[in-house]
């Protein structure tokens, strides 16, 4: 049940493989808004590379979930689905399909903005050997997870509510604050020569917290927003 | 023992109907009311007049009297709340939940008035009116989860959707605080240490005013609270019988 | 009526029961205390006029909608129980068809059929649209279809999921008259084999046979001048 | 004709005043996520307020134009009016409703974000008697009508697409660019005492530029998206 | 059908004119080289098993659908002059049925009025919404209601809007008896009146007089074997 679920969100999302790229382009855009707005001095991107990388992450998760579930919602697929079948194992394929087209993309392109925004130079502006990407793709793939979990709580709770697709961020926006100064502030230790694996063991402990909990949160969610 | 279970098994169930708790709370509120102008009263008096000025901070301490009682209140508000959501989704209790979004823009209030009244504390005492100072940025992100809440039962049409949608939320939220508070403190001390030390032992002097002040705040929130879920109970149950006979009366 | 009843014997102990329901909408009872029972082999016409409560009362049956007080059981299990096995035995049609308009028609209804754990074949799937004239659309995307051939694909699940009740509302609409008459065709084809049919229409169909009429009538109008006084 | 559509837009922007509230609060949210992700001391703040405060504008402003067209596209009522009226006045009546009750209230609120941001003390810490927020709220007060301009016609192009409210963001972004380089340049400068005047020049010509062309295009996005 | 004649006069000179009219949906000619007329106080009825393009052609007559060639002329003007007035003069109800969910009948109805410059007081609402019975529903929020009550809230339309061509995409679905029976008679009496009614309908209407039967057929078929070939 679970298989053929999952196997229809990836379908689902390879259909619209296009949208499946928007949140990538969005995670790249907004970060690369930051050297116009700001400055585009690398030390001083340097500094604000973990945050800014991070709220990226965060909004891009955030605003992808809209594609997964207001769709099923509004044609009456969610209803059948949850007839069918359990709100637990439809909020974990959706949560599951969500992470692997939107959440891990993320990760997986994330090298590229530390590039553009200089996190693989020391203070003095020296190109390290063993730059900060590798920990900070790993604080993503620990992180984003989480990211959608929560995320999805917000976004089944608002279905019924209103069209309105920032709902979900009022909503779920304060929720993401542990994650997202966990998250960054691994980066920032790496960034200063500092250990990260304090924080790096948060960020696993609010994964599953979020795993072993939010499933049966967001089925719930789920039912009333279809009832 | 089991008399006993029995009747607190009763009195739950009267407070679940809105008809008794409409007719019981017109009674109680005069009561409260009297109890809570006294102690505010007092307290207000001893806190601004009859109490010391501090050493360091003035007249400006004074600001604590509202301020901490705000605090403890815009937290106990939030709990609360999820309190009555998780009965209100076990027992299907309408009552509860309507008390969950009675407490929901009070709470919020208190949240507000802490902020407030700490940004107008911070400005003579550390010259600024806004620190990201662990306990400050708690409170802001507490208010933020109050506007979520508010927000997300304010945008169903459907009461009874946006009741069981917004005691999830709660709930979570409710898990969430402690983690929120937690991160947020560990946060802060790894990126600054502040010059200001806000800790001091407080004089008894001081200590009992402010726990005057704190026992008033407590009635006043339970006041609000059901002022705010009487007009609730008005607006749901308009249509039926026992309130227009009520209110013709 | 003397039925062939070449499907497994399961079919004909299936029956819903519907006991002392109460369905309320925006606080106000909508049903009031509502017994019926759909036993196995009949079809069931809900009918009343608009806004008397015949797809809260389906929702409510199909477990989307919650009641206030009342049960409804499945072959003696709530429908809510495991045992009751509701879930797989139930297809609910609504008005919204819950078809994805990124995939193609023929993907579509795989995949319904795929959560019902029944593999069918590319070729019942065209036997089908043969059927309903709609085989030359199997690998169009069903956001480009007319309403009528979206409904079309809709109903077409009734023949390939293999479901014990069929709860539709309103499934007469938007079809040309051929179809319409596929649709009562295969209605009375599942009565015969034991299965439970519910349906809702406001035109009377020609030559469907209907063993129950349910007429529902609507609260609004005495809770109205209730509210007044 | 269009006092009667822009009253039918405020009209329902009223009946979901939490809706209205929404982009409000993600502004703010957003904007205090950036001390979290970057770091809470002060001197820093002061100097990524201006691109904290612009990006997270900006967004508000993209995210919110979904409740603007999306719902009434859906439900039909875009054709109805654009049958009953001409496509420049609906662009218009939605454009101008869209700024009322979105861009105006960013730029009222925004004092509150310049406070977090300590954007009104000097390098050492001392407050400001004349701050830099009154500049601030003009340049944003300059700069967002803009915003929900070119963001009309991303939306309006995106309508007939797909679902994906990030659409809109992905298309739409490149072209907020100049807007953003001069609209955080303007705050930016002010806080190093500098002139700004030039910005501000800027950012009128676009709102010029804007207001004259832009209507008439999403005019016949909304068009060509009904069909 | 001796009409009374009673309104302006301006009606009777009215008629939709579709001449050599080609539409193609997705790169197929979908209706080729029609040639349609219809005149002042004459009620059409298109028809054509589901997908022969009823809908496309009332989207194409209503401007919103581009055809490839041919014109459709309204009192002699192309529909897109603005001498014809056809924005005006039009009212078409498709299958959406245009109204917010969040604001409540009443303000729904009002605005369209406003929006065609009319000003319709509140009385003449309520006698529209009373001859539907939904007088008691004015106040509420559109999305609360049902399918068929939605649907007369979107036939209010046609009284209070005083349009000169109705357009109607399967007006009838949805409807209980009784309010068929109303939409027909408005229907005819707007007719006599001198409107020009076209509508869709897979059901057959007992009681609506209509004056011209249109029928489209299918060209897929064609299409698809020489697209075979
Ligand atoms: C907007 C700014 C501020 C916020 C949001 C805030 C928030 C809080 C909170 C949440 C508490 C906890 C109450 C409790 O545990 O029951 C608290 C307590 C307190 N705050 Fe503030 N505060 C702010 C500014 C200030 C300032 C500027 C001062 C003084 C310089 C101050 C002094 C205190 C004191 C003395 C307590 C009681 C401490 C205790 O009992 O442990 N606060 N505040
Ligand atoms: N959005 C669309 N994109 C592409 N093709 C479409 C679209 N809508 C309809 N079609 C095709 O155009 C043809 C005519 O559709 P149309 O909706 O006009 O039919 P109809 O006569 O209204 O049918 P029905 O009785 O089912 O409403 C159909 O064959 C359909 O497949
Ligand atoms: N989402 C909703 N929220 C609140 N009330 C609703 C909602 N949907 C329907 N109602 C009300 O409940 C009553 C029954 O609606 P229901 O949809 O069950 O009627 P129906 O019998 O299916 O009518 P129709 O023939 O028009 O489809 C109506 O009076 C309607 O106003
Ligand atoms: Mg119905
Ligand atoms: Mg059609």
């Amino acid at each position: 049940m679970f298989i053929t679920l999952l196997k229809r969100e990836l379908m689902l999302a390879r259909r619209n493989w296009v949208a499946v790229l928007i949140p990538l382009f969005f995670f790249i855009m907004v970060v690369s808004l930051f050297p116009f707005a700001v400055s585009p001095e690398a030390e001083f991107l340097r500094q604000i590379a973990p945050g800014v990388i991070w709220v990226s992450a965060l909004l891009a998760t955030l605003l992808s979930l809209d594609f997964f579930y207001r769709g099923d919602y509004q044609d009456g697929s969610l209803e059948q689905l949850l007839i069918m079948s359990s709100p637990t194992q439809v909020a974990l394929s959706k949560v599951v399909a969500h992470w692997l087209v939107t959440g891990l993309p993320l990760v997986l392109v994330s090298p590229l903005l530390a590039g553009l925004m200089h996190l693989n130079y020391s203070p003095d502006g020296i190109l390290l050997e063993r730059g900060h990407t590798p920990i900070m793709m790993f604080s993503l793939l620990l992180g984003t997870p989480s990211l959608c979990l929560l995320g999805a709580i917000g976004m089944s709770l608002s279905l019924g509510a209103s069209r309105n697709g920032m709902l979900v961020a009022v909503m779920i926006l304060p929720l993401y604050v542990p994650i997202l100064i966990f998250g960054s502030a691994v980066i920032t230790a790496s960034l200063g020569n500092s250990g990260y694996n304090a924080q790096l063991a948060i960020l696993a402990a609010i994964l599953l917290f979020a795993l072993t909990l939010t499933p049966f949160a967001i089925g719930r969610a789920l039912k009333v927003a279809v009832s | 023992m089991a008399n006993s279970s029995m009747s607190s098994w009763r009195w739950f169930h009267q407070l679940g109907s809105p008809k008794w708790f409409y007719q019981k709370s017109a009674k109680w509120l005069p009561w409260l009311w009297a109890i809570t102008t006294m102690l505010l009263a007092f307290g207000l008096y001893y806190s601004l007049y009859a109490s010391p000025v501090d050493y360091q901070q003035g007249n400006s301490v004074r600001i604590m009297y509202i301020h901490v009682p705000a605090a403890a209140l815009s937290m106990v508000g939030y709990l609360s709340m999820a309190v009555c959501a998780v009965i209100g989704l076990v027992w299907k209790m309408k009552m509860s939940f309507m008390a969950m979004r009675a407490i929901a823009p009070i709470g919020a209030l208190f949240t507000l008035i802490t902020l407030f009244t700490g940004s107008l504390w911070g400005l003579p005492t550390w010259g600024t009116w806004w620190e990201w100072d662990a306990r400050m940025t708690s409170e802001l992100v507490l208010l933020f989860l109050y506007l979520g809440f508010i927000a997300l039962h304010s945008s169903f049409s459907d009461r009874n959707k946006a009741d069981r949608s917004a005691a999830i939320l709660a709930i979570v939220g409710a898990i969430n605080v402690p983690i929120i508070y937690g991160s947020v403190k560990w946060w802060n001390t790894l990126h600054q240490a502040y010059s200001v030390t806000k800790k001091g032992a407080i004089a008894p002097e001081m200590q009992t005013p402010l726990f005057i002040m704190i026992g008033a705040f407590y009635l006043l929130f339970a006041i609000m609270v059901i002022v705010r879920l009487r007009l609730e109970i008005i607006n749901r149950e308009a249509k039926s019988k026992w309130l227009q006979a009520e209110i013709t009366l | 009526m003397s039925s062939k009843q070449s499907e497994p014997s399961s079919y004909s102990s299936s029956c819903l029961e519907v006991k002392g329901l109460t369905i309320s909408r925006n606080e106000q009872v909508l049903l009031e205390n509502i017994d019926l029972s759909f036993t196995s082999g009949s079809i069931t016409h809900l009918f009343g006029e608009n806004g008397a409560g015949k797809t809260s009362l389906m929702r409510a049956l199909a477990g989307l909608l919650n009641h206030d007080s009342g049960q409804i059981c499945w072959r003696g299990f709530k429908t809510s129980h495991p045992e009751a096995n509701f879930s797989q035995d139930l297809l609910f049609l609504a008005h919204n068809l819950a078809m994805k308009s990124e995939l193609t028609i023929a993907e579509n209804l795989q995949f319904y059929t795929d959560l019902r754990g029944k593999s069918v074949s590319r070729s019942e799937i065209q036997t089908v649209a043969s059927e309903l004239r709609i085989e030359s659309l199997l690998e169009r995307h069903f956001a480009e279809l007319s309403a009528g051939q979206q409904h079309k694909v809709s109903l077409s699940r009734l023949v390939l999921e293999s479901a014990k009740l069929w709860v539709l509302d309103e499934p007469f609409v938007n079809l040309d008259a051929r179809t319409r008459d596929w649709l009562s065709d295969k209605m009375m084809n599942f009565a015969k084999k034991g299965g439970v049919v519910i349906f809702t229409s406001h035109q009377a169909i020609d030559g469907l046979k209907i063993h129950q009429k349910v007429s529902l009538t609507h609260k609004d109008r005495n809770e109205q001048s209730e509210a007044a006084a």
